[in-house]
Parts: structure tokens; sequence; C-alpha cells
């Protein structure tokens, strides 16, 4: 064990030396800079699995925790320290694989080795380079990121922050993690920050996820008011305390302490992981590198939010049982959990991007583990927390693949298409078969597609928590959800892969590298198989078979277990019918597509409704954006400022002026320069007194010290 | 056998000793010897006090040989950068008496 | 038998009981036999000097194809007992603005210092003067009072040249002190104590197998600390006539004399002790008189190679003394000690016979890394020394100029 | 009287007349000299107290480093030492001395008024010193760990900071040398 805790202060320490390597030595070195950073996003796996076997052999209630004064607060001291719990070690797992795989892929993404193009600039996407083979052809090509050693280090940072954020034992040093992430996501958002619509991203990233985190920082700040500490072990993982801090009433809304406490740290959550008000940052960070995409959305920073909400479900449910009505913020919690499910899905139905399609997919998925913390089913959340990173990361680098495929197509084509654009693909399945077939695992898995799937598992086990729970409005929400999910995905599978080419561009598109494609393999393999880790026991014909090893490891963590003894067979034939029907009903619409969408004419007003993303965004330039511009330009600069104020005091001056010379005439010459004048020459002669002792001579500055000192004693002494 | 006092009170004389050669001398070099004599007395108190303690606790007090360590450390450090600063003051103004560097002169 | 086998022991305890008879109170009999023992020794060393410097002498001339001293005496082992006539009944000069009691204290305090080293070498299992808990650093810390009297002999001659020595030797001394302290570190991380006795009781190995680069490093800052050849900048004579002590004449110069050639034979003593394993040797634990005689012949070996080197190596130029100190000494001397020390941690439950191979391996590297560097920066630094035809003289000027050495 | 006062007192006179020596010998470099005769003083009265490690290291660090520093420099500014010969002590040095003596009074009245001052300091067992305790308390971050590590960065800054103002500037172009 003490091996365990020593390797879990290295962790985070194996990228964050990368980053530094790279940053101040080989940023101008490609293969360096790359082999840093996966040598130590590699060391951080092999750690991190060593230390997730570690914890799976050894099973109940923290496995290790060790802390160190950090920064002394008065009588106290913050504490700084590392845990080992089921939590983490599953999130560990999870991350450490994307992790890895995600720096893998972006060699390839990033078109190591490959010319560098003549127009290239660093902040803007490569525009390709032109080649001459050996007939004399010439030809464009992908050429290299400009700034291939610092996305290495900017994502080595990224991952290092995770991996603080993952294994600290208190909520400071996971604020710190999340903090540090905050950052990363702004500079890799904006890492071609040539484009002004990365920069506004990155900005926007920036800007929404800091109104949560300030939410945040008041809800560490409450906690650790009432409790003098942030560590899980004193505060979250303490029944005394919870149940005290739930029985004490704060003067906010009538809530308990600890309700309190939840819904700010939950805003913190809304924020970081992108749900219903502040979600709006998400899909513009698509403007980011594509495996900047997959480690926001699967690895890292989203994934960070639910692990917080995850982590603090022990304070939102203090005093609740399974089976009792939610308290106001669990409901707050499910509502918009729920809420959000459905609402992205909804988006993403119209969306022709596609990594905006994944970017609200991803929206609605965490708002099914929002909702699941919700309703309480504590262990589904985690499931799905997992599942939904593998098959997410997979979807993401797939995406990725395709769109470099696409480039390569558009580059040899010189068609000006944009080659995001779904619209533009088609038949991709045959000329790049290895993508198309993870993407298809990944696809299957997000729809759900029974059995096979790790997606299904997750997702089934939340559906039967809320029904098994009694919440059917969040169960039929959720499946409405479900079946718009599977519907889009397969939108998505048959726009791209199946059909014939709709361009030139996708017709000579082709398959990417295998340092693109092998990352895609191993993370289907887990999208396939991490689902069965956790099949309830209580499933129909297949419980029992392979032991519900995840429930039984998470499980422990909360204080009671959440399993409903039989498996109801209403939330099973949801699912299976909401994800088979939403993929048949995708295949068949989509199936004989041409280059419009056949929803466009069958929604009408709704469609352009949702291919807007329902003006969100707009309503908050109208509600936000521009009363805070108005409020500065009009109101406060023009009005109050400009033509209130200064007419006002351009009033006053003139008075003033009048009654100024007034007073200087009869008052300020002869009273008030007398007695400045007097005070200056007074000034002048104490000064010159003082200058006296001030002889620049160390040693009656000495003198001077001890005399001072032999007062300040006798004065001590005598009071 | 011997009086804690005795060394007390060796150690004040020391001190003070020290103090009369850090304001009286003129020369800057003489200064920090006036200084490392107070610092010598400060650490005879020091290891004084050790003695006493183990003597009256039984169980070593390691503050003291910390801090002495300390003292020296900081000892040396004073040295070292007050006579870089002499030597560059002689190469400056060719004196190192400590009444004639004095353009902090008000 | 048993004065055969210890005769120091067995002496001490005879003064012990006969002072204790003649009524004497223990401490103050202690007191008496410290004193007793104190004079013999120092009284012993100096005449050892004698031998030492014929033999230095001798071996000197053989490496010069000279005879060495031949007249007096067979083989002109007397020689050495005519100088000391001889310099016992010259003039004592006292040169004119001299600075009276640190030119008489200097010669005084050379040779104490040296002596007062012989206080906590061990010389066989029961042959000690004190039994030091920290008598590595004692040594350290004494050794360095030699500095003090060459400063003062160089202060105090209000010569020039004696003087310019004096910075020299100084600024040496105190270089090379700091390698030299640094590797001493890795004998007692081995031992894990500072007291000698315990250093040489546990040498189980010979610590220069263990660690023969700290060995060498220390050996080549002994050699700095004692001012011999090829660090003997501080007497060059063709630069300084003859360093700190041109002033001296007399006894006081024969003072110096000795105390340089002890030293030089106390360094062979210490370095016997720390890294050829001291008295240490078949039988020697039982039969004290035994390892005595074991560690003279290891010390006669050590200061053996001494000579071999003062006799074959050219003079160092001053900054190439400072740039292989700073550069080359005290960098590899860290290093070995950091990875000494992390060794010996991460090995510390397994066997000697594991520890010492890697050990040997780690200096291995260490050496053949330091060797890489070194002749890369060599190669690179030495065109900028030499001249060409059209400019003869070497652009780089050392920085001491007051030195003015031109190698 | 026992021998071990008797032996403090001529320790402690020792060193007291060679530090009063050493603040006012006229001569910088013979104070200087007088400086180490009272450090090795205190060295001794460290042994006194069986701090035998300080005592050592009061050897090594003050004799050996320190004094040569402080020697050193006043040979590289002899030119000036010499002047400031003249006049070892400033004009006020009898208002100095008295106020030396104002401190010395009181502090003796301090350790007079303590009761506890009078107890006789016994001697030790031999491994009271552990120095081994100190070693590890120094690199423990319960411990000191934080105060050694400043003090090393200290030593570095120093180190640094002494090069820096101690080294020989080439003289600028137009520059006064």
């Amino acid at each position: 064990m003490m091996m365990t805790g020593t390797l879990l202060w290295l962790l985070p320490l194996f990228p964050l030396i990368a980053f530094v390597l790279i940053l101040l030595f080989t940023y101008k070195k490609h293969a360096l800079s790359h082999t840093i950073a996966i040598i130590g996003a590699g060391l951080a796996w092999l750690v991190s699995m060593v230390v997730f076997y570690q914890a799976v052999t050894h099973s109940g209630g923290p496995l290790m925790t060790s802390a160190l004064n950090w920064l002394p607060t008065g009588e106290t001291f913050l504490r700084i320290g590392v845990q080992l719990d089921a939590l983490s070690a599953v999130t560990l797992f999870f991350v450490a694989w994307t992790i890895l795989m995600i720096f893998i892929y972006s060699v390839g993404y990033h078109n190591f080795g490959a010319k560098r193009g003549v127009d290239d600039q660093p902040g803007l996407p490569p525009h390709g380079a032109l080649i001459k083979d050996k007939n004399g052809h010439k030809h464009h090509v992908p050429s290299v990121e400009p700034m291939y050693g610092r996305f290495f280090a900017l994502i080595s940072l990224f991952a290092a922050a995770m991996y603080l954020l993952v294994v600290s034992n208190n909520l400071l040093t996971l604020y710190v993690g999340w903090e540090i992430m905050g950052l990363c996501s702004y500079l890799l958002i904006g890492f071609w920050y040539g484009k002004p619509s990365a920069r506004a991203a990155a900005v926007k990233a920036f800007l929404t996820t800091r109104v949560g985190d300030v939410f945040m920082l008041l809800g560490l700040a409450a906690l650790y008011t009432l409790s003098g500490t942030l560590e899980y072990q004193a505060t979250l993982a303490n029944p005394l305390m919870m149940a005290q801090l739930a029985a004490t009433t704060s003067p906010v809304f009538g809530l308990s302490w600890a309700g309190l406490i939840g819904l700010l740290l939950f805003i913190g959550v809304v924020g970081k992981s992108a749900q219903f008000p502040l979600h709006i940052w998400l899909p513009d960070a698509m403007e980011g590198p594509t495996p900047v995409s997959a480690m926001i959305h699967a690895a890292t920073m989203v994934s960070a939010g639910v692990y917080l909400a995850i982590r603090f479900f022990p304070l939102v449910s203090a005093g609740w049982e399974p089976g009792m009505a939610l308290n106001p913020t669990m409901t707050v919690m499910a509502a918009i959990g729920a809420g959000t499910a459905l609402f992205a899905a909804t988006i993403a139905v119209a969306q022709n991007d596609i990594k905006r399609v994944l970017a609200y997919s991803t929206i609605s998925q965490l708002g099914y583990m929002i909702a699941a913390i919700g309703i309480g089913a504590y262990t589904a959340a985690v499931f799905h927390l997992v599942t939904h990173a593998f098959f997410k990361a997979l979807l993401f680098l797939g995406s990725g693949s395709v769109i470099h495929g696409m480039e390569h197509g558009v580059l040899h084509t010189g068609e000006h298409i944009d080659p995001q654009d779904m619209w533009q693909m088609g038949g991709l399945r045959r000329k790049m078969p290895a993508t198309f077939w993870t993407f298809l695992a990944g696809g299957l898995a997000l729809s759900g597609f029974p059995l096979i799937t790790a997606g299904f598992w997750s997702k089934d086990e939340i559906l039967t928590g809320a029904f098994g729970g009694g919440q059917l409005v969040i169960f039929g929400v959720l499946a409405l959800a479900a079946l718009l999910t599977a519907f889009y995905t397969m939108r998505q599978i048959t726009l791209t892969f199946l059909g014939q080419p709709r361009t030139r561009a996708a017709e000579h598109a082709h398959e990417s590298k295998p340092v693109m494609t092998i990352p895609l393999i191993i993370l289907s393999i887990f999208a396939i198989g991490a689902g069965w880790a956790g099949i309830p026991e209580a499933f129909p014909g297949l419980g029992g078979l392979i032991p519900n090893w995840f429930g039984g490891f998470v499980g422990g963590m909360v204080h009671f277990e959440h399993h409903a003894e039989t498996h109801s067979l209403v939330p099973l034939l949801t699912s299976l019918a909401v994800s088979l029907g939403g993929l048949l009903l995708g295949w068949l619409v989509y199936r004989r597509a041409g280059t419009v969408d056949p929803l466009e004419r069958a929604l009408g007003p709704v469609h352009t409704l949702l291919k807007n993303k329902y003006w969100v965004d707009e309503i908050y330039a109208v509600l936000f954006i521009r009363p805070a511009r108005w409020l500065a330009d009009v109101l406060v600069s023009d009005w109050i400022d400009r033509r209130g104020l200064d007419g006002i005091l351009h009033g006053i001056a003139r008075a003033g002026l009048w009654l100024g010379r007034l007073v200087r005439q009869g008052f300020d010459v002869p009273v008030v320069n007398g007695a400045g004048d007097g005070l200056a020459n007074g000034t002048r002669s104490m000064g010159a007194l003082l200058r006296r002792i001030q002889t620049g001579r160390v040693q009656d500055y000495m003198l001077l010290a001890l005399l001072l000192a032999i007062v300040a004693g006798v004065l001590v002494i005598v009071l | 056998m011997i009086p804690m006092s005795w060394y007390l009170i060796a150690a004040a004389a020391l001190f003070c000793i020290g103090l009369f050669g850090v304001l009286s001398r003129r020369n800057a070099v003489g200064i920090l010897i006036g200084v490392e004599l107070m610092l010598n007395a400060v650490n005879i108190n020091l290891l004084t006090f050790w003695h006493y303690q183990i003597q009256v606790n039984a169980e070593p007090p390691f503050n003291a040989l910390v801090f002495t360590a300390i003292v020296f450390i900081v000892a040396a450090a004073e040295t070292a950068i007050g006579l870089a600063l002499i030597i560059n003051a002689y190469r400056q103004r060719s004196t190192i008496v400590a009444n004639d560097l004095n353009l902090l002169k008000g | 038998m048993d004065f055969l086998r210890d005769p120091i022991a067995f002496f001490t305890q005879w003064l012990q009981t006969t002072l204790l008879g003649w009524g004497l109170a223990e401490p103050a009999a202690q007191v008496v036999g410290f004193a007793i023992g104190a004079f013999m020794a120092a009284t012993g060393a100096m005449l050892f000097v004698t031998v030492l410097i014929w033999a230095e002498r001798k071996l000197i001339g053989r490496i010069q194809d000279r005879y060495g001293p031949n007249r007096v005496g067979p083989f002109g082992i007397f020689q050495s007992i005519a100088d000391l006539v001889k310099i016992f009944i010259k003039e004592h000069i006292d040169p004119v603005g001299m600075d009276w009691l640190p030119f008489n204290l200097a010669p005084v305090l050379s040779v104490a210092a040296v002596l007062t080293m012989w206080v906590a070498i061990p010389f066989a299992v029961t042959i000690y003067g004190v039994d030091f808990n920290v008598g590595l650093l004692y040594l350290v810390a004494v050794g360095g009072l030699g500095e003090l009297a060459i400063i003062m002999a160089g202060w105090g001659s209000n010569n020039k040249y004696a003087l310019l020595g004096a910075f020299r030797a100084v600024g040496m001394f105190i270089s090379y002190e700091v390698p030299m302290v640094i590797t001493l570190l890795i004998p007692v991380m081995l031992t894990g104590s500072l007291s000698m006795n315990e250093i040489v009781r546990q040498q189980e190995v010979w610590y220069i197998v263990v660690s023969p680069l700290a060995a060498l490093i220390f050996f080549i800052t002994q050699v700095a600390e004692v001012g011999r050849s090829p660090f003997d900048l501080t007497e060059a004579e063709s630069e300084l006539v003859s360093g700190f002590n041109v002033e001296y004449s007399g006894l006081k110069f024969g003072m110096f004399y000795v105390a340089d050639f002890l030293h030089a034979f106390t360094i062979s003593l210490l370095f016997s002790a720390l890294f050829l394993g001291g008295w240490r040797g078949p039988g020697a634990a039982e039969i004290p008189i035994l390892g005595f005689i074991y560690f003279a012949i290891k010390s006669s070996l050590v200061y053996f190679l001494v000579i071999l080197m003062r006799g074959s190596l050219p003079r160092f130029r001053v900054d190439h003394m400072m740039d292989f100190n700073w550069k080359l000494l005290t960098p590899i001397s860290l290093v070995l000690v950091i990875l000494t020390a992390l060794a010996l941690k991460l090995m510390a439950g397994l066997s000697l016979w594991v520890q010492i191979p890697v050990l040997l391996v780690l200096n291995g590297l260490v050496f053949v890394l330091a060797q890489q560097m070194i002749t890369g920066f060599f190669r690179r630094r030495r065109p900028r020394e030499v001249g060409d035809r059209s400019r003869p003289v070497a652009r780089y000027s050392p920085p001491q100029s007051d030195a003015g050495s031109q190698g | 009287m026992t021998p071990m006062q008797i032996t403090f007192i001529l320790i402690a006179a020792l060193t007291l007349v060679s530090a009063v020596m050493a603040v006012t010998a006229r001569r910088m470099m013979h104070a200087a000299l007088w400086l180490i005769a009272t450090l090795m003083g205190v060295a001794m009265i460290f042994a006194t107290l069986q701090a035998s490690f300080f005592a050592v290291v009061q050897v090594m660090v003050y004799v050996g480093a320190i004094a040569i520093l402080i020697l050193f420099a006043i040979m590289l500014t002899r030119r000036s030492t010499l002047e400031a010969d003249q006049a070892s002590l400033g004009r006020g040095w009898i208002i100095n001395a008295l106020a030396a003596v104002g401190v010395f009074a009181a502090l003796v009245t301090a350790v007079w008024a303590w009761p506890a001052a009078d107890t006789a300091l016994t001697e030790l067992s031999r491994d009271a010193e552990q120095l081994a305790g100190l070693g590890q308390i120094i690199a423990d971050p319960n411990g000191y760990a934080v105060p050694f590590e400043v003090s090393s960065v200290l030593l570095v800054a120093v180190l640094v900071g002494a090069i820096y103002l101690a080294v020989e500037r080439k003289p600028q172009h137009g520059g006064r040398q």
C-alpha cells in the first residue's frame, strides 16, 4: 500500500513533466515532443493500471489515502493528498485508456512526418502541402500542424490536471485540477487562434464554465466554513457530518446546508459538464482540433464534472433513502439532467456538422448521468460515465478520422466544401473500412444496441433506476431521449458511411494511417465490452452469467445499496424498443436521402427551431449580452456618464469656477496660501531637523535601532 | 557542575562585545566581525538551553540544534554577501571606512 | 605476550597503574597519560619525517636518473639528520615591515594543524588517540587550519610573492575542500557513521572497491590539499620564487618543510583508513600490532604513489587548476554522491554482493560520462587558446591577471 | 571549584579577551586573528556543553570558511585598511561602550532574576547529541524540511549574489574605470 501511495502521488507528475519538458526544451522537435508526451501518458497509464489492479484486488472503503500539510491557514493547514477508492480507480481506468489512445491518435491526426505547407502559419489549421510524386505529378496532401509540439505540451497539461483531479483526496486539489483544465480547454479550443471563431469559442468556453466555477467556489467555501476541512474522508464520506449538514437549515430558500452546498457545487458541474443553461460552450468547443474534442468530451473535462457530481452525491442525498421522495436538490438535478438529455437530443437531430452532432449527443448523455445521480441511481451514473467515455472517445476519434479522410479528398480534388458536413459525405464505408466498423461499434453503443454494446447496459440501468424509483416522468423523458439518440446516431452513420458518395471529395477520401486506426480499434473493444462488467443480476436470462462486478465494486461507495430486487420488464422492453426503433427509423428516413434533409420538409418550422438550437445563443445574446452592452454603452456611458454626470459636472464646474474666483480673491490667497506656505516651511524645517539623524552611517542607524529596541523592551516590561 | 548562568553571562558578554564592535568600528570588516561575535553568542545560548532541556526533560529537543544550524547558515550567507558588498564598495570608492560610505546621508 | 601483541595498550595500562599508584586522582592520571601519549606521538611523527624526506629524495632522484642523497651514512640515510642540524643553526631573519604575530605563529600552526589530525586516525584496533563520534568532520575542520597558517605566513612576510602564493594556496585549498568533503560523504553513507574507528571497523570490503571513483577524487583533492605536484603552484619557483614561505629561514622554514612532508604522509594515512580498509587484514583484530603493520604498509604504498605523481606530472596552470576543480571534480562528486545515496536507499535490504556490483557499475557509468563530457568540452575549447602563425600569442588570457601565469 | 569549572573559566576568559581584542585591535589583520581565537574559544565552550558536532562544525565553518573569507577581504582591501588603521574606533565609542555595558547589565540582571539559571549542567550520556535524529528531523516534512530547504535556497541565492557583486566587471565603453 505504501507503494500505491507513492504511485498515486506520482501519477499527475508524468504528464506534467512532459508538459514542462516539451514547453521548455523540445517544442521545435516534432518526434521528440510527441515521444515525450506519449511516454508521459504511457507511464501515467501504466501506473493507473497498477493502481486499478490493486484497487480491484482490495475491496471496500477507501483503499489508500495519504495527505500532506500544504498551506497554513491560521491554526490549521489546508491539506493536499491523494486517495484511492472504487470511484477514483474506475475513473482512472477509463481516463488512462482514453488519454493514452488520444495521445497516440494525435500523432496521426496532426500529420506527423508530413511536409510543412508553404502557407501554413501558427494559429491556423494546416492548409496542405504540395508534393511531387515519383512520376512528377503534383499532389495536394495534408501538411503537418505548425504548432505540433505546443499541442502535445498542452494536452499533456490537460491530462496532468485530470489525473490530479481524480487522485486528489479533497475538494481543494480537485478544484485546482478543475481550474487547470479550464485553462487548458481555453488554450486548446483556441488552439487555432488565427480563426476568429476559435478565439470566440475559447473565450465562450472559458467564461461560461467560469460562471459555474464561481458558484462552485462558493460551495467549497461554505463547506469549508462549516466543516473546517475539504477532505472526502472527513466530509463526504463521513455520515455524521452529512447528517448534521442535512439537518441544519441554510438561509437560502429554506434548503438544508447540505442541499445548498450540493446545489452550488452542482452549478459548477452544470458549467463543466455543459448542462442546460450553461451548455452553450460545448458545441462551439468543436473549433479545436478533433483530439481535443475527444479529450474534452470523453476523457477529461465533462467527465470531471460528472465525477464531481458523483463525488458529492453523499452530500445531496444526505438523509435520503431509496424509495423516499426526492429532496429539492436532487429534484433540480434530475430535472435539469433529464431536460438536458431530451433537449440536446432534439437539437442533435437537426445538425449537419459531424462533430456538432456528437457534441450535442455528449450533452444529452451527460444529462443522463446527472439525471441518474438526481434520482439516486449512483452506480448507474458511474457505469454510464465509464462506458460513455469509451464510446464517445471512440466516436470523436472516428469522426476525426472521417474528417481527415475527407480533407484528403478535398485537397486532392480541390473542391471548396466543408469536410465536416455530413451532407457532403456518403459511401465512406468502402473507402475507410476500419473507421466505419469502429464508428459503427461506437454508434451502436451510443444508441444502446441491445445486449452486445456497453451503452445498452449502462443506459438500461439508468432507465431501470428511474422506473424502479418511481420517477415515471423522468423515465419517460429519458426514454424519449434514448429514442432520439438512436435516431440521430443512425442518421449520422447512414449519411456518412452508407449510400453513395455525394461529392467527389468523398469519392477520393481514403483510410487514415494505422496510428489513428489502432486506437480506434482498441477503444471499440472497450465500447463493446465495458458493459459486460456490470450486467445486473436480476436481468432476465443473462443476469448472473457474468457476475455484476461493477455494481459490487462501485456500489460499496454509498451508504445504501441501490439495486432493484426484481428486474421489471417495462424498462427493458422500453429500452429495446427505443433503441431498435430509433435505429430503424433513422435508417429508413435517411436510406435514400439526397442532399436535402427529409426531416426539413416533414417537420417544417420545428426543424428550423432545432437546427438553430432553440436559439439559445441568440436568446442569451438578447437577454444577457445585449443588455450588458446596452447597459455599458448606452445607459452608463452615454446617458448616465456623458449626459447626466457630465452635464451635472459641467454645471457644477461653471458654478465652481465662478465661486472659485470669488474665493481665491477673498480667502485663498491671503489665508490658505499663507497656511500652506507655513506648513511647507514647517515641514522643511522639520525635515532639516530630522535630517540630522539621517547620517548615512550604518552604525548610527544601528545605534538608533538598538535604542528603539531598548525602549520597546522597557515598554513591554513596564506595561 | 557548571551553573547555567555562567554560560549565559559569558554569552551575554560576548554579545555585548560584539555589539560594541558593531557600533564603534570604523572599518566595515570590523563591523562584520562584531556581527559574527553576536551570532556566536546566540549560538552559545541556544546550545546551553539545549543542554538544559535534555537535562530537564530527558528528551532531546532538536529545535535548538536546528536553530543553531540555521544560525550557522545565516552567518555564512551574511559574511559572503557582506564581504562581497565591501569589496564592491572598495572598488567603487577605494575605502571601506563605514563612515565614508554615506551616500544615503539626508 | 601482551606487550608483543599490543605494546601501546600495554604501555598505557602500565602508565595508568603506575600513576594511580603514586596517588594521583583518576582524571588527573588520564590527563597526564594523554599528555605523554600526545608528546610521544608528536615526537615520533617529527622524527619519522626525517625518514620520509630521505625516502622521497632518494626516489625522486631515481626517477630523475640521479643517485639522490648518498654521502652521509649508508645510502645517504643520515642526510636528513645533517640537514636538520644545518637548519637548527641557521639565522632567523625578520623581513622589514613584517607583522610579528602572524609571521611567527604561522610555522607553528602549520605543523600543529597536521599533528592534531593524528588524534582521530585509528592506527590499529586499540591504537588511536580519541574515538570521536564526529571524527571525520574533525579531520576536515582541523585540516582547514593549515590554510590559516599559510595566510598568516603570506600576510606577515610583507612580501608580494608571499602574499600571492598565499592567495593561490588558500584559493586552491578552499576550492578543493568542496569535492573532498562531498566524496567523504560516500564512506560515511556506506558506514552510517562519522567516526573514523567505525568506518575502518565496518570496511568488510575496502571502499576503494565499492566506490573507486570516490577514492580517485578524494585522492586528487588530498594531493591538492597538500599542495604537492601537480598542484604545487603555490610555490611555483619560476613565478613566485618560493611562494608563501619565501621570507622564512632557519627553523621556521624547517617547520613548514616538516609540515609539508608530514601532511603528505597524513593524507596517505587518511586515504588508506577511508578507502583501503585501514588496519584491517588477517588477524589484525586480535593482534593490534599486526594491524598497525598493515596500516603502515598500505599508507606507505599510497605515499609512494604521491611521490610518483610528484616525480612525473607537470604543474597545473592556475586557471586549469580551478577549472579542473569546479567544472569537473565538484560536479562529478555531486552526481556520484546523489547516485550512491539513491542506490543505497533503493537497495537497502539487499545483500552486499548485490550492492557492490551495482555501485561499481554506477561509478563506471559516471566516470565514462564525465570522460565523454570533458573530452567534448576541451575539444571545443582548444582552438581558442592556441594562436596561429600570424598571431603567435594566445588570445585567451586567464582572469587572474595578477598571477600572470603562462603555464 | 571543580576542574571543569576552572577549565570553563579559562576558556571563557580566553574567548572574551580575544573578543575584546578582536573589536579593538588597531590592525584589521590582527582583529581577524583575534576573531579566530574567539571562534576557537566558542568551539571549546560548545565542547564543554557536549555539543561536539557543533564544536567541530564551528571550527569547520567559522574558522575554515568565514574567518578565511574575512582574512581574504582584509587582504584585498589592504590599502583602505591601512588608512583605517589610523583610528580603529569611531568618535562616539565611549557612548557605544556605555550602551553595550548597559545592555550587558540588563542581560545579567535578567539572568540573575531567573531562578533556573543556577541549575548546574550535568554530564549527559554519550549519545545525547543524536545526530541521526537531527538529520532525520531536518529532512522530515513534519519537522524542519521547509526551513532547511529555505536556507539552502538562501545559500544558493547568496552564492549567486556574492559572485555577482564581487566579480570584476569589464569597464564599459566610455565609462570610467
